[in-house]
């Protein structure tokens, strides 16, 4: 069953930019979805229909069977939460506690409820002391995990986040895809993510879609996407690190690998294996020369 | 026949009115030649002083330019929010004026200036008030608006009241002063030279206190209200998160 | 938000067409003398004038009616109301008369004609003006005005804000956003609250980016001296012979008897 | 030689943060360094110091064997120029041409000069056409570049650029990294790069740096400071992907790998290499299970 789908859409800025074209794309519930795309492909913009901040120009978004614009905007966006870019857009409160609190206060739930929202959130992005801080006392990473808190203590079904991890160290990288990982398969929370790093996408993602001046042109499992780098350099994109190198390996140095391993596990044991089979291999008659 | 025909006038007004409030500012080709010269001869010194003053600060503290630059587009956008406000033609949207908020945070003379610019491209992009009337538009939003609203302020805070009380009555007050320096600009159009001074006085005196009535009976009276508490609210809001900023443009002093 | 979106955009004047190609200072010389004559003008020939050939300039260009309509509501609307002032103040001839709330109403017929050529004017002017504004980009204002030695400090604030103000707009659009999908506009006084802390949000916005603006302007050698450098080119024989059109435009049409 | 130099740096913000505790770093002429360290590490606050932005509470910045503190700032500005990581703090003119044109006017330059320098920037970013946009009409990575062409019209010897890539799609990041690879190696340019990419490292810097709480705990060749994956960790590092991969080829399959490959090109040869030897190998015995 599809939990969120667009279809048709397109949309235009006031300005005459058409930055969607007619985007299908449809997100299972449970599951976790990368849309890739060059700058300028549409993501934000299509990612802003998904709760309806913007509206089609054209077509619509199917939320639970049902179009997005049957549906009461406070109940869109109890049920589909989304995390901008920029931390800074977003913290509104002077406080994380306060932060976090703003959404369930405006779905007028009773104080404790808020309260028990606002730790189970805080909690979940693991900055449970930093709960009496000030916003802007707080680093880059950690503003990052309270704006995805305060989505969080909303309860949505749906998590959007556009690009979580650009200015992140390495660390905080790791650490908020895992916070996203653990919510998508504990929690069961469908999760939609814009991003430019590529190198995430296989080891995280279900799906990957990818968007080029304003539609979705391809759409399918990591395994299926990454396959072919022309295509994806066309698409201002590249393969993963680790399947470029295994790509070269493949086509340069003829090693028999297929399909490409995309994630350093995979890669991992695909190059043991070959080894491994070299033994058989060699010794009916290699032609790799010494 | 009459009553129908002016019964219908009447309603189209009504329906029209908020929409010209809304505007705020005094069309381009309104002002006959005279009132041009008037009002530019009125505001020039004004600008005249902005201007020197920026200049010299400029000197003293070199960000000062991007500073004013950067208010200046913030206030800007500021005047453009969509604030729900409930009038004589039911729940509407109007814009807060913006200038009691550029007089409080960098004083009237310098908010003069930055009205100004700010009506020089609104009148262009938005083709809201003109080219011509720049000046009448100075008076009502630059001058009246910054100088009621940087005193009131300043006179609230005299008077030990909280800041948000202080951002409250400089935004009301600021906001009345620009609807009333409109609405004489457009009441002295009906001030005939060929009457006697004190006959044509009276008569503008009346446009204009019609125009102002009218103008605060469709949205902008509940308008002043809400500029006022989201001024309040705005300046609370950055003492609560960043008060240096406050320190540093001396709008409050440190503690 | 809806009116920035819909109306402050500047990329009709990004675009290259020959009215933008027209050297800055012709255009502003022109609209200039335009915008004067229509105040001074005792009819409602040449402001209507003025109205039709700037229409049929921005069609040249592809300006869409619907864009033009938008622009030209507000002036409208505000060209009836001063219709209607002039109808109840000026005047003797009552065509029309009563009462509202108890108060006296009497439109007249001088006064209605007056308001009649006022609104014309202001269909005139802002039509001129928005040739103008569809046609060149503040830059070339920026540059023309310094041209003709308007204080530099004026110019270089007016850039300021022109520079800034697309992007903080977007910014604000953001931040509104994102209170929005967190329900922070759900009631009126949340609604104040919520533009409260926006407006907080955008003053804090705004003055560490100067902050940051002026960091970068530092590190680039800036000590007080100029923001704006690149000059307009001189002006060509075909710029004169523009503007010695003008003249004879003129003389033509007061030969016509258009001023008096 | 070094061209510049710091020496026990430290730096507190007015704030009481400590940003800096005695930071000491050599950069060679012509070389191209990369700094890499977690959010808050200090990387910008050490950058600011380079070209005076900042000063520094002890210590000093020693720029062609000079102190810092004996230039005028406007020659220091003019040796050292400095790209922000954000392209709208830095371009604040409203046109590429004006924006462009900024930095040589401060150097008091004539007006042919001025603009022929213009030109020569532009082209070196390919923005040329560019010209006579409107700033705010630029996407992303274009204004990237335009904030690039700024500094070079001032015809800099060091160039430093405080996270460059982030935000860009793989094609723009593939762009800019060319555009400073450039510079580098054909204008002689010294590159100082702060980044948080360290994928980016291995490819491009001659050497590099790793800042932790306000101090260099490490500098060396790529090679030699991506080693150790533990150590990189507990710094909120990791090695590159690639280098990630073949440290688990090494320490897992017991592959023998060494020196560990940064780079895809590295990696590619050291396996078409161990797999060709597996025929030597593999003939005197292996070990690996089928
Ligand atoms: N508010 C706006 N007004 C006008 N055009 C816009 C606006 N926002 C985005 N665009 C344009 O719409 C297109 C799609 O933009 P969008 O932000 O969706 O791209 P994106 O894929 O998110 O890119 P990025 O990777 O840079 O974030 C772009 O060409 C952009 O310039
Ligand atoms: N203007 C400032 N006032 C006070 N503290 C600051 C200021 N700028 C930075 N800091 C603090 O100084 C420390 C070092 O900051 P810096 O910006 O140099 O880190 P960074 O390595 O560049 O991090 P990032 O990777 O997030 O850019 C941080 O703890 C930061 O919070
Ligand atoms: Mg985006
Ligand atoms: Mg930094």
């Amino acid at each position: 069953m599809f939990k969120i789908k667009a279809e048709e859409l397109t949309h235009k800025y006031p300005d005459g930019t058409q930055a969607l074209n007619g985007a299908n794309i449809d997100v299972r519930g449970g599951e976790f979805l990368a849309i890739l795309g060059a700058n300028g492909s549409g993501k934000t913009t299509l990612l802003k229909h998904f709760n309806g901040l913007l509206k089609p120009v054209s077509g619509s978004v199917i939320l639970d069977n049902k179009t997005l614009s049957v549906f009461k905007p406070s109940d869109v966006f109890r049920k589909v939460g989304m995390v901008f870019q920029d931390p800074n857009d977003q913290l509104i409160a002077p406080t994380v506690e306060e932060d976090v609190a703003f959404g369930p206060t405006n779905l007028g739930l009773s104080y404790d409820e808020i309260m028990s929202r606002v730790n189970t959130a805080l909690e979940l992005v693991k900055m449970k002391e930093f709960a009496k801080k000030a916003i802007h006392a707080l680093s880059y990473g950690q503003s990052k995990r309270i704006c995805i808190a305060g989505i969080l203590a909303m309860e949505p079904e749906v998590l959007i986040l556009d690009e979580p991890t650009s200015g992140l160290d390495p660390d905080g990288v790791k650490t908020v895809m895992k916070i996203l990982n653990d919510l998508n398969k504990k929690q069961g929370i469908t999760i939609i993510l814009a991003t430019n790093s590529v190198d995430l996408v296989p080891v995280h993602a279900d799906r990957v879609a990818i968007m080029d001046k304003g539609i979705v042109v391809q759409e399918g499992t990591p395994e299926s996407i990454f396959t072919d780098s022309e295509k994806l350099n066309s698409l201002k994109l590249e393969l993963p690190q680790i399947a470029q190198l295994m790509e070269l390996l493949r086509d340069k140095e003829k090693l028999p690998i297929n399909p490409l391993p995309l994630t350093i596990g995979q890669a991992r044991q695909e190059l043991a294996h070959l080894f491994s089979r070299e033994d058989n291999v060699l010794h009916t008659g290699s032609t790799l020369p010494a | 026949m009459k009553k129908i025909l002016l019964g219908i006038s009447i309603v189209i007004a009504l329906l029209l009115l908020p929409h010209v409030a809304y505007a705020m500012h005094i069309t381009e080709g309104i002002l006959p030649p005279k009132w041009v010269i008037f009002w530019f001869v009125l505001v020039i010194p004004f600008v005249v002083i902005g201007t020197f003053r920026l200049k010299k600060k400029k000197k003293v503290v070199p960000g000062f330019l991007p500073l004013v630059g950067l208010v200046g587009a913030a206030v800007f956008v500021f005047s453009c929010f969509p604030i729900p406000v409930i009038g004589l033609n039911g729940m509407a949207t109007a814009h807060p004026a913006g200038t009691g908020m550029s007089a409080v945070l960098l004083g009237p003379f310098v908010s003069v200036v930055i009205a100004g610019i700010a009506l020089f491209i609104q009148a262009l992009f938005l083709a809201h008030g003109g080219l011509t009337t720049l000046g009448v538009n100075i008076f009502s939003m630059g001058v009246l608006g910054s100088f009621s609203g940087y005193f009131a302020f300043r006179l609230a805070q005299r008077m030990g009241l909280k800041l948000f009380w202080c951002g409250f009555i400089a935004g009301v007050v600021s906001d009345l002063c620009t609807y009333m320096g409109t609405s004489i600009g457009l009441g002295l159009l009906v001030f005939e030279g060929d009457e006697s001074f004190s006959v044509a006085m009276m008569h503008s005196a009346k446009a204009m206190l019609e125009i102002f009535v009218v103008f605060m009976a469709t949205s902008q009276g509940p308008l002043c209200i809400a500029e006022g508490i989201v001024v309040g609210f705005a300046l609370s809001y950055v003492y609560k998160v960043r008060p240096s900023i406050l320190y540093n443009l001396r709008v409050i002093k440190e503690q | 938000m809806e009116i920035l979106k819909h109306v402050v955009m500047d990329h009709f004047a990004q675009r290259r067409n020959w009215l933008t190609n027209i050297e800055v200072r012709v255009k502003l010389f022109y609209i200039g003398i335009g915008l004067v004559l229509n105040i001074l003008s005792n009819d409602i020939t040449l402001p209507l004038l003025f109205f039709v050939t700037s229409l049929i300039l921005l069609m040249t260009i592809k300006v869409s009616f619907l864009t033009l309509g938008l622009r030209m509501m507000m002036p409208f609307l505000f060209g009836i109301f001063i219709m209607i002032i002039m109808g109840l103040h000026k005047g003797e001839t009552v065509v029309l008369s009563g009462t509202l709330f108890g108060y006296e109403l009497a439109f007249k017929k001088e006064g209605l004609q007056i308001g009649l050529l006022l609104f014309t004017k202001v269909a005139g002017g802002v039509m001129l003006m928005l040739l103008l504004s569809f046609t060149t980009t503040i830059t070339k204002i920026c540059m023309a005005a310094r041209w003709m030695k308007m204080p530099e400090t004026l110019i270089e604030v007016l850039s300021f804000v022109y520079r800034y103000l697309f992007l903080l707009i977007e910014e604000t659009e953001t931040m509104m956003s994102s209170q929005r999908s967190r329900l922070g506009y759900v009631t009126w006084f949340k609604t104040i609250k919520s533009f409260g802390s926006l407006g907080g949000m955008l003053i804090i916005r705004s003055i560490t980016r100067a902050e940051s603006a002026h960091v970068a302007m530092v590190s680039r050698g800036y000590d007080g001296g100029r923001v704006l450098t690149v000059q307009l080119n001189p002006l060509v024989r075909s710029d004169y012979a523009l503007f010695l059109s003008c003249g004879v435009l003129l003389t033509f049409l007061s030969y016509l008897g258009f001023f008096w």
